[in-house]
């Protein structure tokens, strides 16, 4: 096990430093220039060669790539063009929206796709799998920037129960924050519920076609026994991966609908970052949201373990 | 339990017609039939445990109850119980994420026969009576942690955790080796007798029929075509297919072999290591040694042998022989050419060719028969140019019809598929044929069938077999020298009867003696 | 029996789509690029079916026009994925486990890794904002689907004994790849290409939605919804449609592929 | 004397109850400032917030956009006009404490001119020869040349004054002299405002303000209408005002701003170099419609570069009448039919959306376009900077900016040696009616050169509670003054 988790660890630290590369050198070329933007119309050339100068801009590539990744090291993410503060603190800031979104979106997903999912598995071909995989073909066809909207003008605009956006702060109260985040979750959610329904439906279906379970029906147990005791945990197998990969797509992806509901997230950082050309920012963010991937990815690989005592040995 | 009039189709499908049998208490009752044949439909009939869309007739009673007409809930009560099964797979038939002490204690947990502590205990007296015994096989152990031969003794212990009365084991030793087959069938005999419990034995093989069984019934096409006291059946064998299933069974063709002394294919201390998954990141990988200095010469027109367990080293020789993998140490020489995997010349390639065990993965379902067969001209420095006239020799010189080029695979059954990839095999005339457990998967009809072909095609074009299997009464009836390969070496060389008849090395005493035959004289009627 | 239906009512929605797009290239009912302002926010009815949008013009033309766009996107995007991807997975897998194999699959993870949509918003930032580019980043991040569903499907041909006898008869692992790997995963290929197809309209859309996708005066159904989303509560019709249209779409496509998959997967695994 | 001790408390009482519910307010801003330091960056976003809010000048603008004394009591001007004396306002203190005296005046004013200055508008600062601290409350400052407009330079965002001690962290803790100092900020969400005790002015009657920053059109919308936000001054959807004016929820603040919106036009262009096909282009387009389709009727013609509600405006927008058959005849007569050019759009909707009508206006006179929508910072480094354009629409939102016709360099490349002399001469005449003359002669300069399609004044659409008073209507200069903002009862 231990040298399952060190050999992962050092593919991991090569990833990272590859992915480190490509984030910096697509970053260098997108054109826009951080302080001329900064200076607006007005500018004089030499404010905008001072403020370049200010900002650490000149300088050559491999050294401005190895003092970042350096710094990153040592959780210098630097500091940011247009807000001049830590790109760390902004960051850790942002990290308490999206971070609690992408949990409370997760579970609301998994809480509704995996008993879909198995009452659909178990009612195969009857007239509930019909409708719930007709309503989940339905959950991810709908863009979710369109379902979003329609919640806003629904329950913000129309009925009032929520507000149309915003993230208030901890501090002003844990049911007030997760109020704030209750239509976004929602609106993250649909789309990965009806995936994970479907993937749970699939797995367990294929589940229930293994030899273990007829073993288990010839054992005595009757078939909501040997589906709940023994085909639900072998099925979870595929939905954790699913899980896993929506954790990150839910951080990352999250940007459209951070901006729909304007909420401060790490989605909406990078895109503000983007265009405002706060380079520094984007080349951090990014880099970050890949760590995090591959982080779960491998967090995912040792739950694997876990569920599954094949992988246990020194895979 | 008692069967009558048993009838079932699968959606207006029919698969069992008015079958019939008993089983008595304490006896060993054998079902025996081809592929297709009905068996385990039967099984699963008096488990209960049908597919939808099923539609059965008849009656299954046991101990006075008509089992079809029980509900759900009494059939549960009754499964595991009074009724125990095991199936054929032991590597699927476990639960992979549940220890095996679990797997056993949950059958009295869900009949209420004892506290989960209590079944805890009484699943380890289980497993102790299997052969499990928890100084070497801890409770908390997972199957991927044990052999198939463990598996399914994990398995036999489940279904007599609660000593049923009957026990059905559908096929219980088909996907096991030779000697462990002996030991599952040993302790499947030990339980009945010691249990007191009935036994139905669902098997293809008639030798493990004949060994076992009290009583024995044949089935075909879903129906009992004769039923039987064991010896009884097998000495008089009243209904032409019975007759038939024996004198195929126990099949040794014809053969005329014109052995020549010049060598086609030698083999000299060859070695083949494979690198396994590393330990460590940093590490050197370790390497496990599949063969180990290996040596076996054929000569033209010669059939060889090569016997042994899976595992033994007998695929990976194959491959290396093939030209398919490196070795790391040794020599192959085929007519004179050395064999190098990579860059190994057509012409030398041309010289062999293969037969598969599989029928159905031997042949891509995108191309017609045509292609399929022409395949091997890609050896040639030149493809000829009467590409289907030659086809459609190979697949005559095979029993087949030219006309069947343009046909696509699926289309054929399995016996005909075998006799397609021997058409493939020798439609460049190659000096030397590996069959690598080419008869196997075929039921003994058609396996009979494919033997004659093979010994019929040797003594045409000269060939020479290099016959690959783990079944020693096949390799027994083809073969004019045989080895017998265990842990990657040959333990044992010889002429085939000299060999069947006297072994020498104890591990080719113990193969011989764990192999199940029909009595001689059962059949010499 | 539940298959067809849903293999019919999918291909159904789906013919409709392209159908509407081809229709488009000889005629709709009015010019897309004509605006009638004193006309616009009409409901539907009338001369309009659909209605009119905020500068006057006939959403059924624009959504007709649109459908153009969102397949052209789609169509190219997944064309850049098979056409990549395909041949890294068979070469992975050709080569199982040497130093390729391994590039490619950690390649792929890295390209995973990545959040795709940040991705498409920084080649925009590179490049410009355009439908070109639009496909590009979709396209790119259809490249390791392509290639792990390929690798995949492959893995599993390579062990089969058809392919050791292509190798016996002496075919290099180009030649069985083209001959034996390649026709046997076109039906996962076509399953995958359809699901891809329709993830490719919906990111179309985003990416429309949020600016970076196919640019005015070219209509396209992700920016025809985000013209209209402030309007929503003034004219209903004009976000409702182009919304309906591309839930339409997707779902087709999805229920096409599903269709496919149930009806190709059962006839693969007998002849497997 | 009992009964008014009686009104007295209840007035008290009255006032108290008010001020418990309503005294705060949630202002809506559809950009979010980089930082708060209005001297060291360009973004309108940071004088929204902190103008007259947070930081003071010597001179400030007034809703109406006239300019007072702010931090300066008053100041005397030298007879050539070059030596401006001003007496500063004593017992100022910073949000820090300290006091501001005529060093920090000093400080700022040679901060905003040094060779390194990041000030986005050192133009305002260019004529400055030096400045001289008199006295704590006295500072002199004396001009290379005479500028009439020197006062009002004063009053902008950018030449306010800021503690010298605080100027490392002037981005993101500023300290001013305003009523309001810095509560909090939440990048990417919201900056919040609370009330300076210390302030030296009248106090504001409401104590803290929270800038809520929402760029999404429709989420701006939807919080409006949720009431998660009090007032939205720069309100990004004029298409959605009328379903606020009909709301009795709601007030519309409809005003101007200083945004000249101009179809800018490359004048180097090898296609637009020849002014009648400059000139075809400006009949091609029709303004009313533009500002129908684009901005919803809201938004008033202009003829040339210059703010209608200027005094010195002069309306010109008949010259370039919308004639399509005029414009189709001198595209003949320039021999440029069949013209193709590319339209670079910024992301305001003004500009996306008025692209579209203007493209089609075009198509209508045989003039293809190839449209590309940019971000800022593309635009900036492709249109402003590279001039690598035909055609671009955005807005001027600086107050009295026509002098940047007289900049060759500057991004649409106009260069007549004849508008650059009027510049001048304007620069150096202090005299109100010689001014008015100058820039009149200028307004029509530009609109006889067809420098650019002068399209229309952006209209500062706001929606607020109808409760608030205060509100400047119009922005004279990018602020959200907030001093005199206030709940009705």
């Amino acid at each position: 096990m231990l040298r399952f988790v060190l050999s992962r660890l050092i593919s991991l630290g090569l990833s990272l430093v590859v992915a480190s590369l490509v984030i910096f050198t697509v970053i260098e070329v997108i054109p826009g220039d951080p302080a001329a933007f900064m200076l607006g119309l007005n500018a004089a050339p030499d404010t905008v060669a001072a403020l370049r100068e200010e900002l650490g801009l000149s300088g050559s590539y491999l050294s401005r790539y190895l003092a970042w990744a350096f710094g990153m090291l040592t959780g210098d993410f630097g500091t940011s063009y247009t807000y001049r503060v830590p790109v760390a603190d902004l960051v850790g800031a942002r990290l308490w929206v999206s971070l609690p979104l992408t949990i409370y979106a997760l579970i609301l997903s998994t809480l509704i796709a995996v008993p879909v999912g198995v009452l659909a598995a178990a009612r195969r071909g009857g007239p509930a799998d019909f409708g719930i995989m007709g309503a989940t073909q339905m959950g991810i066809a709908i863009p979710n920037f369109w379902f979003a909207m329609l919640l806003v003008l629904i329950f913000a605009v129309k009925l009032r129960w929520f507000g149309a956006g915003g993230f208030p702060g901890w501090d002003r109260g844990i049911w007030v924050s997760l109020k704030a985040l209750t239509l976004p979750a929602v609106a993250l959610a649909l789309p990965q519920a009806s995936i994970l329904a479907r993937v749970m439906r699939s797995s367990l279906i294929e589940t229930l076609g293994q030899d273990y379970m007829r073993t288990a029906r010839a054992k005595g147990l009757t078939q909501r026994q040997a589906v709940l005791g023994h085909a639900l945990r072998n099925a979870l197998i595929p939905v954790m991966t699913i899980i896993g990969l929506q954790f990150s797509f839910l951080l990352a992806g999250a940007i459209i609908i951070e901006n729909v509901f304007f909420l401060p997230g790490l989605g909406r950082l990078i895109f503000q970052g983007i265009t405002q050309r706060d380079l520094i920012v984007v080349e951090s963010v990014v880099m970050l949201l890949v760590f995090a991937v591959i982080l779960v990815t491998f967090l995912v690989d040792l739950a694997y373990a876990v569920i599954d005592p094949r992988l246990r040995r020194a895979t | 339990m008692q069967i009558s009039g048993l009838s079932m189709t699968i959606h207006g499908v029919p698969i069992l017609r008015d079958v019939s049998f008993a089983v008595a208490p304490g006896e060993i009752f054998g079902l025996v039939g081809e592929s297709g044949s009905g068996k385990s439909m039967t099984a699963l009939a008096m488990m209960g445990l049908l597919p939808r869309g099923t539609q059965v007739s008849g009656r299954v009673g046991f101990e006075g109850v008509d089992l079809l007409t029980q509900g759900e809930r009494a059939m549960c009560g009754l499964r595991g119980r009074e009724i125990g099964m095991i199936f054929q797979e032991p590597m699927t038939a476990l639960n992979p994420v549940q220890c095996i002490g679990d797997q056993v204690a949950e059958t009295l947990v869900v009949h209420g026969a004892a506290t989960r502590a209590a079944a805890q205990a009484a699943a380890l007296e289980r497993l102790v009576r299997v052969g499990l015994p928890p100084d070497r096989f801890a409770p908390d152990r997972y199957p991927h942690e044990l052999s198939g031969g463990q598996r399914q003794r994990v398995c036999i212990a489940m279904a007599v955790a609660l000593r049923p009365k009957l026990l059905i084991a559908d096929e219980p030793t088909t996907a096991l080796d030779v000697t462990t087959q002996a030991q599952i069938l040993e302790l499947l005999r030990d339980l009945v007798e010691d249990e007191g419990m009935s036994l139905m034995l669902i098997t293809h093989d008639l030798a493990v029929v004949a060994d076992m069984a009290d009583h024995v019934a044949v089935m075909r096409k879903g129906q009992v075509v004769e039923a039987g006291r064991t010896e009884t059946l097998f000495r008089t064998a009243r209904h032409p297919y019975t007759r038939q299933l024996f004198r195929d069974s126990g099949h040794a063709p014809q053969r005329a072999a014109r052995v020549q002394p010049a060598p086609v294919l030698e083999v000299r201390n060859v070695v083949r290591d494979y690198p396994l998954k590393r330990i460590a990141f940093w590490g050197n990988r370790p390497m496990f040694r599949a063969v180990d200095d290996v040596s076996l010469t054929i000569r033209s027109g010669e059939s060889v042998g090569l016997v042994g367990e899976s595992g033994c080293g007998k695929s990976t020789l194959t491959r290396a022989i093939l030209g398919l993998d490196p070795v790391q140490g040794g020599t192959i020489t085929l007519d004179g050419a050395e064999v190098h995997a990579g860059h190994l010349a057509g012409a030398v390639r041309a010289r062999m060719q293969v037969v598969f065990q599989d029928p159905y993965g031997s042949f891509n379902p995108r191309h017609k028969v045509g292609r399929l067969v022409a395949e091997p001209f890609h050896l040639l420095p030149t493809p000829p140019d009467d590409r289907r006239a030659r086809v459609a020799e190979a697949l005559r010189a095979v029993g087949m019809e030219p006309g069947d080029q343009d046909k696509f695979i699926h289309e054929f059954s399995g016996g005909q598929r075998q006799r397609i990839a021997i058409a493939r095999a020798i439609v460049i005339r190659p000096g030397l044929v590996i069959l690598d457990e080419a008869v196997s998967a075929l039921d003994v009809t058609i396996r009979a069938q494919v033997l004659d072909l093979l010994a019929d095609l040797q003594g045409r074009f000269g060939l020479s077999y290099l016959f690959i299997s783990h079944d020693l009464s096949v390799v027994r009836a083809i073969t004019d020298r045989v080895l017998v390969m265990q842990a990657g070496r040959i333990v044992e060389e010889g002429r085939t009867e000299q060999v069947f008849n006297s072994p020498a090395h104890p591990y080719t005493q113990q193969l011989i003696a764990a192999t199940p035959r029909i009595p001689e004289e059962w059949l010499a009627a | 029996m539940r298959l067809p239906g849903q293999l019919i009512l999918g291909a159904v929605l789906s013919a409709l789509f392209i159908a509407a797009a081809i229709l488009s290239l000889f005629w709709t009912p009015y010019a897309v690029e004509a605006l009638e302002i004193s006309n616009k926010l009409k409901p539907p009815g009338g001369g309009h079916w659909l209605g009119t949008d905020h500068f006057g013009r006939d959403i059924l033309s624009m959504l007709m026009v649109g459908a153009r766009t969102s397949i052209a996107v789609a169509v190219v995007a997944v064309g850049i994925g098979m056409a990549v991807g395909v041949p890294l997975g068979l070469l992975a897998a050709a080569n199982r486990g040497s130093l390729l194999d391994e590039v490619v699959m950690r390649g792929n993870d890295l390209v995973f890794a990545f959040p795709s949509l940040v991705i498409a918003i920084l080649i925009t930032a590179v490049f410009g904002p355009s439908a070109l580019n639009a496909i590009l980043a979709i396209g790119i991040f259809n490249i390791p689907v392509f290639a792990r569903v390929t690798r995949g499907g492959a893995l599993s041909l390579w062990t089969l004994d058809y392919v050791l006898a292509a190798r016996v008869a002496g075919k290099g692992k180009l030649r069985i790849s083209l001959e034996h790997i390649l026709s046997n995963i076109v039906n996962l290929l076509i399953v995958q290409g359809t699901i891809q197809f329709s993830l490719g309209i919906l990111a179309e859309a985003g990416l429309s939605y949020v600016g970076l996708g196919a640019q005015p005066p070219l209509p396209s159904w992700g920016r025809m919804l985000a013209d209209s989303q402030t309007l929503i509560s003034l004219a209903p019709h004009i976000a409702i449609f182009p919304g309906l249209a591309i839930v339409l779409t997707v779902l087709g496509l999805n229920l096409m592929g599903d269709g496919m998959r149930d009806l190709l997967d059962p006839r693969l695994r007998r002849i497997r | 004397m009992f009964t008014r001790l009686k009104t007295t408390t209840a007035a008290l009482v009255l006032c108290a109850s008010g001020a418990l519910a309503q005294d705060s307010i949630t202002i809506g801003m559809q950009l979010e400032p980089p930082n708060l330091d209005p001297t060291g960056g360009a973004a309108a976003a940071i004088d929204e917030v902190v103008y007259a809010n947070v930081f003071e000048g010597l001179t400030r603008y007034q809703a109406d956009g006239s300019v007072v004394p702010a931090l300066a009591e008053s100041w005397d001007v030298s007879e050539d006009g070059t030596v401006y004396t001003f007496h500063l306002r004593s017992g100022v203190k910073f949000h820090d404490g300290t006091d501001m005296t005529a060093e920090d005046v000093k400080f700022s004013l040679d901060r905003a001119r040094a060779e390194d200055s990041t000030n986005a508008q050192k133009a305002l600062f260019k004529g400055i020869a030096s400045v001289d601290v008199v006295d704590d409350v006295t500072v002199k400052v004396t001009l290379s040349a005479p500028n009439g407009g020197f006062v009002t330079n004063m009053a902008w965002g950018d030449a306010v004054i800021v503690a010298p001690e605080s100027i490392d962290t002037a981005a993101t803790a500023p300290v001013g002299t305003g009523p309001f100092k810095l509560g909090r900020w939440v990048q990417g969400d919201r900056i919040e405002l609370v009330e300076n005790p210390d302030y030296w002015g009248n106090k504001p009657a409401l104590k803290s303000a929270t800038f809520k920053f929402i760029s999404d059109p429709t989420a701006a919308f939807a919080a409006m209408m949720a009431g998660d936000i009090d007032a939205f001054p720069g309100y990004p959807a004029p298409e959605t005002l009328a379903q606020f004016g009909a709301d009795p929820r709601f007030q519309l603040l409809i005003g101007s701003t200083e945004g000249e919106t101009i179809l800018a036009m490359n004048n180097k262009s090898e296609k637009l170099a020849d002014v009648r096909v400059r000139e075809a282009i400006a009949h091609a387009i029709n303004r009313q419609e533009i500002i129908d389709g684009a901005m919803f009727g809201y938004g008033t013609p202009i003829g040339t570069h210059f703010a209608p509600h200027n005094p010195d405006y002069v309306d010109l927008t008949a010259q370039s009448a919308y004639d399509p058959e005029m414009a189709r005849n001198l595209l003949a007569e320039a021999g440029a039919e069949n013209l193709t050019l590319t339209l670079k759009l910024p992301p305001p909707s003004y500009a996306r959306r008025g692209g579209e009508i203007i493209a089609s206006q075009l198509r209508a006179v045989g003039i293809e376009t190839e449209i590309s929508n940019l971000e800022w910072a593309q635009w900036l480094e492709q249109v402003f900077k590279g001039k690598d354009f035909d055609l671009s629409i955005v807005s001027h939102t600086e107050p009295m900016d026509i002098n940047i016709y007289a900049r060759p360099e500057y991004y649409f490349q106009y260069e007549n040696p004849d508008f650059q002399a009027l510049m001048t001469e304007l620069d150096l005449a202090a005299d109100p009616a010689k001014r008015s003359e100058i820039l009149a002669a200028a307004q029509r300069m530009i609109a006889d050169d067809y420098v650019n399609g002068f399209l229309f004044q952006l209209a500062r659409t706001g929606v607020a509670d109808a409760r608030i008073r205060g509100l400047w209507p119009n922005s004279p200069t990018q602020a959200n003054d907030l001093t005199g903002v206030s709940w009705a009862e």
